[in-house]
């Protein structure tokens, strides 16, 4: 049983992508194969130097950071939404796998999801 | 004595580029419009495929909660004091 | 410097679902610190759930219903719900409660529920009305 | 004051659509200057033959062709929007105004208001 | 025929906001006519609100949180309400109600608050897991 | 006795056309899926712009709602109990 949480939407605007991350957390929580995939305007989850302070969130990037640490196995993003949204590979968080193929990796995991 | 109105239109903006609604407000834009950037619209700072109007400005925390404060110049950042100040100066204000 | 103006702000996007709650009262605190005058707050749609007596989010998170009452206690503005919004959703005062026989009342004050009309008067009387989606 | 309600949401899949007509009839009944207008995926609102009854709701065809009768003074509907998706003229309730123009038709408004 | 399978629906989307709760009690009912097994109803997110003892929608429209506590009921299928998410969002048991001091509890019958681990559960032991998503 | 799972995807997608998650969606379907529009999505059946691949079915009770029964053809148009009998058939299955 693998699954892949899928995020596409921009982070903090919205909460769907904070409960994505939530969700990956339980599976990994449990020891269960958890991966997240960040496509579309999602991928501006993986830019770095985020403070989400002056707007009454919390930073999240941190909690990408560890994700690995928390036993997340993989931290794919779409290809091409980096190139459109993030194009220096300087400005984004370390550990992510490019995505050349999203269909090709969705058909790797037994579940995939989005979290609303 | 109210100070003169500007003649276009505040558009007001928070949704991400690639949503619908992103789109249709550039499209509708006209050259007296200004238009702000708030929350996820920000993203468009660092869009490759969106070209911002010339005076286009976005709210500065939206922008440092994205880790976006390199993607717009300082000048472009207002803060809500600032936007309370554009919405005097016009009379019709569009929130998309 | 320029004339004092009053707004109306309206709130369709929820708390925890949308960033209306924050941006909204971030606006709010910038309008009267610049001497305007805020009319009224009209929660419309998902908006109403900011108007819930019964949130409890994480302690280390902002409180945004607690946020907005305190603000609008603080300088008597009337805060709204759209009553046909509200009843969908579950959002009910004690009259509400009593009408349709309803277990519990959960509408925060001063967070009163009213009807559109009190919109429609914001359009008439408000120098300004401005409006605070989700961005979903 | 003349207030246009703009509706770029199809229906009934979302609430927002809905909401946006329950705010033009407010206006309406208190004799306020009100018009509609929908775009992009909106103007699915303007086909005929509608029949929700089947997904539990009520079918909304039927209050915006009494539009006019509470007092909405007109419904306009992006053009392009009607060729993509409502391509026969045939398939479309009667009394719409076509706006060739969106921007040109929101500068003619007080205010342009979503519901959502 | 076939096998009988056991599902789990996933409702992110609220009533009233979105088609959700419509589209997901028209397939359970379904999945039950088909002789297969409803595990759980897990809700997430905005999809709480369908837990909401106190919406009160206008008399001629469905009511979608009793509609589906009904249907809940009836086939004795459990109604998870994500804490994190019902707890943000104002939905509270006596016991959440207690904890956090607050004025009321608006849980329908049957639905119960619980935590991800029942979702990493269904994840896990049905052999289906079908989310609902909203569709703004 | 299980029947032989199908090796495609089922995708479930109830996006109007327009929206970023319907485009991902089309983007992303191989030969071997089966796509169902349902609630928004099945506009998509008067849409000039959206090319359906061939085997795409709807939920028959969201046509009839938004007055499309005349743009998909009749047995292309399923029932829930249709959709259950689908979800039986393939072991993945994604909620767009």
């Amino acid at each position: 049983m693998t699954t892949l949480i899928v995020i596409d939407q921009a982070p903090y605007g919205t909460w769907v992508g904070r409960e994505a991350l939530d969700m990956a957390f339980s599976l990994a929580a449990f020891d269960q194969p958890a991966a997240l995939l960040f496509i579309g305007a999602g991928v501006a989850w993986l830019r770095r130097a985020q403070n989400a302070a002056g707007i009454g969130q919390k930073t999240l990037e941190k909690n990408l950071s560890a994700a690995p640490l928390f036993g997340i196995e993989q931290l794919f993003a779409e290809q091409t939404a980096c190139e459109r949204f993030l194009p220096d590979p300087d400005s984004r968080v370390k550990g992510i796998t490019m995505a050349g193929s999203v269909n090709h990796l969705l058909e790797q995991y037994d579940h995939v999801v989005f979290a609303g | 004595m109210s100070p003169a109105l500007h003649p276009g239109t505040l558009h007001i903006l928070n949704k991400a580029p690639g949503h619908s609604r992103f789109i249709t407000c550039l499209a509708n834009l006209t050259n007296q419009d200004t238009l702000v950037l708030t929350e996820n619209a920000v993203l468009a700072a660092s869009d490759a495929d969106t070209k911002l109007p010339e005076g286009t400005v976005a709210l500065g925390a939206d922008i440092e909660a994205r880790g976006l404060s390199d993607a717009m110049p300082v000048e472009k950042q207002i803060d809500h004091q600032q936007l309370v100040r554009l919405t005097e100066q016009y009379a019709r204000i569009i929130s998309w | 410097m320029s004339t004092s103006l009053s707004y109306t702000l309206v709130i369709t996007g929820a708390p925890w679902s949308s960033q209306a709650a924050q941006t909204s009262l971030a606006f709010a605190r910038a309008v009267i610190t610049a001497g305007h005058r805020l009319d009224r707050v009209f929660l419309y749609g998902d908006g109403v759930h900011l108007a819930s007596a019964l949130s409890a989010p994480p302690s280390d998170e902002p409180h945004w219903p607690q946020q907005w009452s305190e603000f609008l206690s603080e300088h008597q503005i009337p805060g709204i719900a759209c009553i046909a919004s509200a009843l969908r959703r579950g959002l009910v005062d004690e009259r509400e409660q009593a009408r349709y026989e309803l277990s519990a009342h959960n509408l925060r004050a001063p967070f009163q529920i009213a009807g559109l009309g009190e919109w429609v008067d914001s359009t008439l009387t408000s120098d300004r009305v401005l409006y605070f989606h989700g961005s979903a």
